[in-house]
C-alpha cells in the first residue's frame, strides 16, 4: 500500500476547517489528480456540542432559545419544530391566529435564509456584488423579524401552545411593503446571475445526482426538488396553517447544481405568495383572538415525532418524554447532516473550481449538522 | 570672496547648454525636472561648502556639467517611478471606491475620502513580522517573489506617458512591454511551487494554464496595431493615430478582444484563477506574509496599470486628443494628464468587470481563449490588412 | 501608558503584563534618539495599523452570520478599512465568532501562530467569551482565553453587526496604546 | 406503476398493515396512537411499529423494495437504562407516509444489523448513534467516530454519563 501511495501522482488536498468555501467548519479532504477529483472524504464535528444531551438538562421552555441556535440562519423553523413536537405530546391544537403568525414568521425566515444562501453562492463563484446585494435585501427581512419577534437572527418567537406576542402595530403594512420591494429587487440579483453566461456556465453540468440516488442518499429539500422529486412537507404533510395556503412547489428534472439554484430562487417568490395569503387571512381573524394557550409545565409520557420543511430540507424531531419537566430523549434529524454525507458522491469527477459551486447548493449550516 | 546670493552662485543655464551632455536629442521632461532638482539641491550643498571654504574645488565640481548630468539621470528615474507609483495608488483607491459604490456601499473612508487607505495598507504590511515557513525552497521562494515585483515595477516605469515623458525612446516599444509581461506567469509558477503549499502549487499551475489562453490572441492584436501604424515605436503609433484616426474605430473587434486579454493578463476577477479566493484560499500568495504580500499586491496593481496602458496605446490613441490639433499642442494642455485619465477610464472598465462577473473555470478560459479570442483577433488582423492593402488607412 | 484600558491591573493576562511592564521599563531607560524616534513614528504606525485591520475570514457559528452582515451595505465594515482575508498570513486579527469544540482547539492554536506578529484576538459572542448557552457541554471549550490570549471581548448572543464594529473601535484604541510605547519593542 | 408489478407505488395505510402482518406475522406489532387532534395522525400519515432485532433488516428491505419507502429519515438511539432502543423513521414520498419502527436491544449484547446497505442516507446516522450510544451496527462499511474527536473513549449520550451540571 505504501509504495503504491508513493508513486501515484494523486494528491490529497485538505480543504480544511478554515476555508473560504466552507461557510462554517467542516473539512473536505479531496484526492486530486491534476485538477480532477477522484475521491473525497468529508469530515464534520467541529461544532459538536452534544445539543441533545444538553436538552435533557433543560426544562421545555428553556429549549426553545436553544433550538434557535441549531441552524442559526433558519432559526424560526427549528424552534417552531420543537414547539410542534411538544404540542403533539400535549395533544393540543394551537389557536388559529397563532398558526397564521407562525406561517408568516416561517416564510420570512425562509426568505432571509435563502438570501443568506444566495450571498454564500456569490462569494463561492467569485462575484462579491451578489453577496452584498443579497445581504442588502436580507436586511429588510431581518427588520421584519425585529418588529415581529424582537431579535434579528435567532428569533425565539414560538412558544409551546402558540406564539410569544401578537403582530405589532402597523406590521401588516410594513410586511406588504417589504415583500413588494423584495420581489422587485430580487430581479436585480437574478439579472446578475442568470443573465451572466459565466455564472450559468459555472453552475450547469456539475454535481449530478439521479432521481434514485437522491432518495437513497436521503437528500431532502431544494436539493431534492432540483433532481425531480416532487415532495414538499408544507404541501404533502401540511402542519399548522399550511393546509389553507395555495402555493406551487418548484420541481426541476435536470438534477445539476443550476437546477437546485433555480428551485431556491423560485421558492423565494412562492414564500412571498404565502405571506400575502397568510396576511389576508390574519385580517379576517378578530384582533383579540387568543394567540397562545395555557400549557402545563410537565409533558405526559410517550414518544412523539414531528416534521417540518426547513429551508435546507426535512427537519424531524423525535421526543421521548417521561412526565417530568425536561425531555428524556430528544433526537434531531438535520437535513444538512445527510446532505453533507452525500457530498462524497456529488463531488466525483469534477474540478476543484467546482467544489464551492456544488457545496453552495447544499447550503451548509454546520450548527445543525454537528448538533 | 564676498557674500554671494545662492541664485547667482548656481549657474542657471538654459536647457540648450546642457544639450551636449544629455543623453537625449529630444526634449525630455523628467530629465529637465531632474536637472532643476539637482541644480537646486546640489547647488545648495555646493553653496554651503563654498561658504565655509570659499572657492574650493568640491563646490565647483558639484555643479559642473558631468556631475549634474549623472545625478539628474538618477533623479529622473526616481521621478518617473514616483509618478507611476502614485498613479497606482490612485488606481487602487479608484477600484475600492468604485467597487464599493457598485455594491451599494460606501467603500473605504480612511484618510481623505479613502485615498490614504492604500498608504495605511502599505505601512501596515511593512511593519508586519516577516514569517517565512520552514520547509520552503528558499532560493526560488525569494527569487520568484522579487522578480515578480521587479518585472511589474520595471514595466510600469517603461511605459511612456507622452512623447516627452519617457526613460528611453526605444524603437521596439510595445514588443519589450509584451516580452516582460509574459514573464510574470512563469515566476508565479515558480513562486507557487516553492512555497511547499498545495493551494499555491495549484495556483501556480493555473497561472501557467491561464497564460496559454490569452497570450497568442494578444500578440495577434499587437500585430494588427503595429501593421496599421507601421512601427513598433510607441511615439510613432500615437502620432499615426493622431494624424489618421484612433485605432478603436477601424479595429473595434480588436478593441474588445484586447480588453478581455488585458483583464486576463493582469489576472483580475473574471480570470483571476491563480489567486482564486473561494477555492484556493489565496492561490499562489498564500505563504507570503506581511511586507512580501503588500509588495505583491502593489505588483498586481502595477501590472493592471500597464495592461490598461497597453489598451490605451493600441486603441485609444495614447496621449493625443482628437480635438486639439496644431504643432505646439502640448503647450495648451498636459498630454501626460490626458494619458493617465484614459488609463483610469480603461481601469474603470476592468473594475466594472470585477463587480459584475463571477470567476471563470480553467477549462472555460482555455475554451474562450482558443475558440473565441483567437478567431476574433485573426479577423481583426484581416480587417487591418484589408484597410492597408486598399490604401484606406 | 494609557491606564484607562487596564482599570484593574489584576485581570491582565500574562502577555499583557509582559508588554505593560516592558513598556514601563522602556519609558524609564530609553532616552535620546530611540525615544524621540519612537515618539515621532509611533502615531504613524498606529494610524496605519488602526485603519487597515484585516480580520481572518473564519466563520464558526451564529456570530459568523452577523460578521457577514457587518460587511454588507448597511453596516459597511470596509469604511474603517476592514477586509476579510482568507489566508492567516495576511491577517492581523483572529476573530473567533462561535462556540469552540474540543476538536477545533489545535486548529485555532495553529491559526493563531500562523498570523504574523503584531496580532490581536477578538472573542465575539457569549460562546467565545465563556462557553455561552453550552455551559454544561462535554465537548465545548468554556471560553477562548483557555487557548489564545484574547484582546477584546464583544458580548451578545448573537451580537449585532454594529456591536461588532463598536468592538473593533475599542480594539483600535488598544492598537494605539500598543504603538505609543515604541513599535520595535520585542516583548 | 413501476415495471415489476409487486412494487406498490402508493400503499395505503391498511395495505401496509395487512402486507407486513402477512409477511412477518408475530414479530412486528402495530401500536395505535392515542392522540386525537393531531392532523397528521388523523389523516393516516403516521404508522408506529415495534419490531424484533432479528427481523429488522428483512422488514427494512421489504418496506424499501416492496412498499416504496425510499428514504430513511433518521436512526435514533434511546437509552432506557435497563435496555437500549433504536428508532427508525422511514418516509414514502408518494403518500408522504412516515413509518416509525422501534427495536429493543438488551444491554449486554448491543448489536443490530445495519441498514446502510439499503439506504445510503442512514450511514452517518448509524455512525453517530454508534459513537454517542455505543450500539454496534453490524455490516456498516465505516463504523468510526464522526462528530466527537477521535480521542474520546466514553459514550456521551448514555444516561450513565453525567454532564458537567448534573450530579
Amino acid at each position: 500500500m505504501a509504495e503504491e501511495k508513493m508513486n501515484s501522482d494523486k494528491m490529497w488536498v485538505t480543504m480544511g476547517p478554515q476555508h473560504p468555501f466552507s461557510h462554517g467548519l467542516w473539512t473536505l479532504r479531496v484526492e486530486v489528480d491534476g485538477e480532477i477529483i477522484t475521491d473525497a472524504e468529508p469530515e464534520v464535528g467541529y461544532l459538536h456540542r452534544g445539543w441533545e444531551k444538553e436538552c435533557e438538562n433543560r426544562t421545555y421552555n428553556k429549549i426553545i432559545p436553544m433550538a434557535d441556535r441549531l441552524c442559526y440562519s433558519a432559526s424560526m423553523t427549528w424552534s417552531h419544530l420543537f414547539c410542534k413536537v411538544a404540542e403533539e405530546a400535549l395533544d393540543i391544537e394551537v389557536p388559529e391566529r397563532a398558526q397564521y403568525l407562525r406561517v408568516v414568521a416561517d416564510e420570512i425566515c425562509r426568505i432571509q435564509s435563502h438570501l443568506m444562501w444566495l450571498a454564500a453562492v456569490g462569494t463561492d463563484v467569485g462575484n462579491l456584488t451578489i453577496f452584498l446585494w443579497a445581504l442588502r435585501e436580507r436586511e429588510f427581512m431581518l427588520d421584519l423579524n425585529v418588529r415581529l419577534c424582537g431579535q434579528r437572527l435567532t428569533t425565539n418567537y414560538p412558544r409551546i401552545g402558540g406564539v410569544r406576542n401578537d403582530m405589532p402595530y402597523y406590521f401588516e403594512r410594513d410586511c406588504m411593503r417589504a415583500i413588494e420591494r423584495f420581489e422587485k429587487s430580487l430581479w436585480d440579483i437574478i439579472r446578475l446571475t442568470d443573465d451572466s453566461s459565466i455564472f450559468v456556465g459555472r453552475m450547469k453540468g456539475i454535481g449530478y445526482i439521479t432521481r434514485k440516488d437522491v432518495a437513497n442518499y436521503g437528500i431532502t429539500g431544494p436539493a431534492m426538488r432540483g433532481c425531480g422529486v416532487d415532495y414538499d412537507i408544507r404541501r404533502d404533510d401540511p402542519y399548522d396553517a399550511y393546509g389553507e395556503m395555495e402555493f406551487e412547489v418548484p420541481v426541476l428534472k435536470e438534477g445539476d447544481a443550476y437546477s437546485r439554484y433555480m428551485v431556491r430562487i423560485e421558492e423565494m417568490f412562492q414564500s412571498c405568495e404565502i405571506i400575502r395569503q397568510a396576511m389576508k387571512k390574519l385580517e379576517s381573524i378578530p384582533k383579540n383572538a387568543p394567540y397562545r394557550l395555557k400549557v402545563p409545565k410537565c409533558i405526559p409520557e410517550g414518544t412523539h415525532m414531528a416534521r417540518i420543511e426547513d429551508p435546507r430540507g426535512e427537519g424531524l424531531m423525535y421526543l421521548v418524554s417521561d412526565g417530568t419537566e425536561s425531555p428524556y430523549r430528544l433526537k434531531v434529524r438535520s437535513p444538512v447532516f445527510v446532505n453533507v454525507s452525500a457530498s462524497k458522491h456529488m463531488v466525483q469527477g469534477v474540478r476543484i473550481a467546482d467544489i464551492p459551486a456544488i457545496m453552495a447548493m447544499i447550503d451548509m449550516c454546520l450548527g445543525e449538522t454537528d448538533r | 570672496m564676498a557674500y554671494e546670493s545662492i541664485t547667482n552662485f548656481i549657474v542657471n543655464r538654459g536647457y540648450e547648454d546642457l544639450i551636449a551632455m544629455s543623453p537625449y536629442e529630444v526634449y525630455n521632461l523628467p530629465y529637465d525636472i531632474a536637472v532643476k532638482i539637482w541644480e537646486s539641491l546640489g547647488g545648495l550643498i555646493a553653496w554651503l561648502i563654498n561658504l565655509i571654504f570659499p572657492n574650493n574645488g568640491v563646490s565647483q565640481w558639484l555643479i559642473s556639467d558631468p556631475v549634474t548630468n549623472g545625478f539628474a539621470i538618477i533623479l529622473m528615474v526616481i521621478v518617473i517611478f514616483a509618478v507611476s507609483f502614485v498613479f497606482c495608488l490612485l488606481m487602487l483607491w479608484e477600484e475600492r471606491k468604485v467597487l464599493g459604490r457598485m455594491m451599494d456601499r460606501r467603500g473605504t473612508m480612511v484618510g481623505l475620502k479613502g485615498f490614504l487607505q492604500c498608504l495605511g495598507d502599505g505601512l501596515k504590511t511593512f511593519m508586519k513580522e516577516n514569517v517565512v515557513p520552514k520547509a520552503i525552497d528558499k532560493k526560488i521562494y525569494w527569487w520568484g517573489l522579487s522578480l515578480v515585483i521587479g518585472t511589474s515595477v520595471l514595466l510600469a516605469c517603461m511605459v511612456p506617458l507622452s512623447n516627452r515623458w519617457f526613460i528611453v525612446d526605444y524603437q521596439a516599444g510595445l514588443l519589450i512591454i509584451f516580452a516582460l509581461f509574459a514573464l510574470a506567469p512563469f515566476l508565479i509558477l515558480c513562486a507557487g511551487w516553492a512555497q511547499n503549499n498545495k493551494y499555491s502549487l495549484i495556483g501556480g499551475l493555473r497561472a501557467a494554464e491561464l497564460m496559454i489562453s490569452y497570450e497568442i490572441p494578444m500578440l495577434i492584436l499587437l500585430a494588427g496595431t503595429v501593421l496599421m501604424a507601421g512601427s513598433f515605436n510607441i511615439n510613432d503609433i500615437v502620432a499615426y493615430q493622431e494624424e489618421h484616426i484612433w485605432f478603436v474605430i477601424p479595429q473595434i473587434i480588436g478593441f474588445f478582444t484586447c480588453i478581455v486579454c488585458a483583464v486576463a493578463e493582469s489576472e483580475r476577477v473574471p480570470f483571476d484563477l491563480s489567486e482564486a479566493e473561494a477555492e484556493l484560499v489565496e492561490g499562489w500568495q498564500t505563504e507570503y506574509a506581511g511586507m512580501k504580500w503588500g509588495l505583491i499586491m502593489l505588483g498586481d496593481y502595477f501590472r493592471g496599470y500597464v495592461a490598461c496602458a497597453l489598451v490605451v496605446f493600441m486603441y485609444l490613441g495614447g496621449w493625443s486628443l482628437p480635438v486639439i490639433g496644431g504643432e505646439d499642442w502640448y503647450l495648451q494642455y498636459f498630454p501626460e494628464i490626458v494619458f493617465l485619465l484614459k488609463v483610469a477610464l480603461v481601469f474603470f472598465i476592468f473594475v466594472l468587470a470585477r463587480a459584475a462577473l463571477p470567476r471563470v473555470r480553467t477549462d472555460q478560459i482555455l475554451n474562450v481563449g482558443w475558440k473565441a479570442l483567437m478567431p476574433l483577433s485573426v479577423i481583426n488582423l484581416a480587417i487591418v490588412i484589408l484597410l492597408k492593402v486598399t490604401g484606406v488607412m | 501608558m494609557d491606564m484607562s484600558l487596564y482599570p484593574h491591573a489584576v485581570a491582565m493576562s500574562a502577555d499583557e503584563f509582559m508588554s505593560w511592564s516592558s513598556a514601563m521599563i522602556n519609558e524609564m531607560l530609553s532616552a535620546g534618539t530611540k525615544r524621540t524616534v519612537d515618539k515621532l513614528t509611533g502615531p504613524v504606525w498606529a494610524w496605519a495599523m488602526r485603519n487597515s485591520m484585516h480580520p481572518l475570514h473564519f466563520g464558526l457559528a451564529c456570530c459568523a452570520i452577523e460578521m457577514a452582515a457587518a460587511s454588507d451595505t448597511r453596516y459597511d465594515a470596509e469604511r474603517v478599512g476592514m477586509i476579510y482575508r482568507s489566508s492567516p498570513r495576511q491577517t492581523d486579527i483572529l476573530l473567533i465568532n462561535g462556540w469552540i469544540s474540543k476538536k477545533l482547539r489545535p486548529d485555532i492554536r495553529r491559526l493563531y501562530e500562523q498570523i504574523p506578529a503584531p496580532k490581536w484576538v477578538v472573542a465575539m459572542g457569549e460562546c467565545a467569551i465563556s462557553g455561552g448557552p453550552w455551559y454544561d457541554s462535554y465537548n465545548i471549550v468554556q471560553g477562548l482565553d483557555q487557548i489564545v490570549p484574547v484582546d477584546v471581548y464583544i458580548p451578545g448572543c448573537p451580537i449585532k453587526p454594529d456591536a461588532m464594529i463598536d468592538g473593533f473601535m475599542l480594539l483600535q484604541k488598544k492598537i494605539d496604546a500598543y504603538f505609543r510605547r515604541g513599535v520595535f519593542m520585542t516583548d | 406503476m413501476s415495471e415489476d408489478a409487486n412494487i406498490i407505488e402508493k400503499p395505503s395505510r391498511d395495505d401496509i398493515v395487512s402486507l407486513v402482518k402477512a409477511e412477518f406475522g408475530g414479530k412486528v406489532e402495530f401500536i395505535e396512537s392515542t392522540k386525537k387532534n393531531i392532523k397528521a395522525i388523523n389523516e393516516g400519515r403516521r404508522l408506529f411499529m415495534k419490531a424484533d432485532r432479528e427481523v429488522l433488516h428483512d422488514l427494512a428491505k421489504y418496506l424499501h423494495d416492496k412498499l416504496n419507502f425510499e428514504q430513511a429519515s433518521s436512526v435514533a438511539g434511546v437509552d432506557w437504562v435497563d435496555h437500549m432502543q433504536v428508532v427508525y423513521h422511514l418516509t414514502n414520498y408518494c403518500t408522504s407516509m412516515v413509518v416509525e419502527i422501534t427495536v429493543d436491544i438488551p444491554n449486554d449484547d448491543l448489536h443490530i444489523a445495519s441498514v446502510s446497505d439499503i439506504w445510503e442516507g442512514a450511514n452517518w446516522h448509524e455512525r453517530e448513534t454508534y459513537e454517542l450510544f455505543g450500539i454496534v451496527f453490524d455490516g456498516h462499511p465505516k463504523l468510526e467516530r464522526l462528530l466527537t474527536p477521535k480521542s474520546y473513549e466514553f459514550f456521551p449520550f448514555r444516561k450513565s454519563y453525567k454532564l458537567r451540571g448534573q450530579e
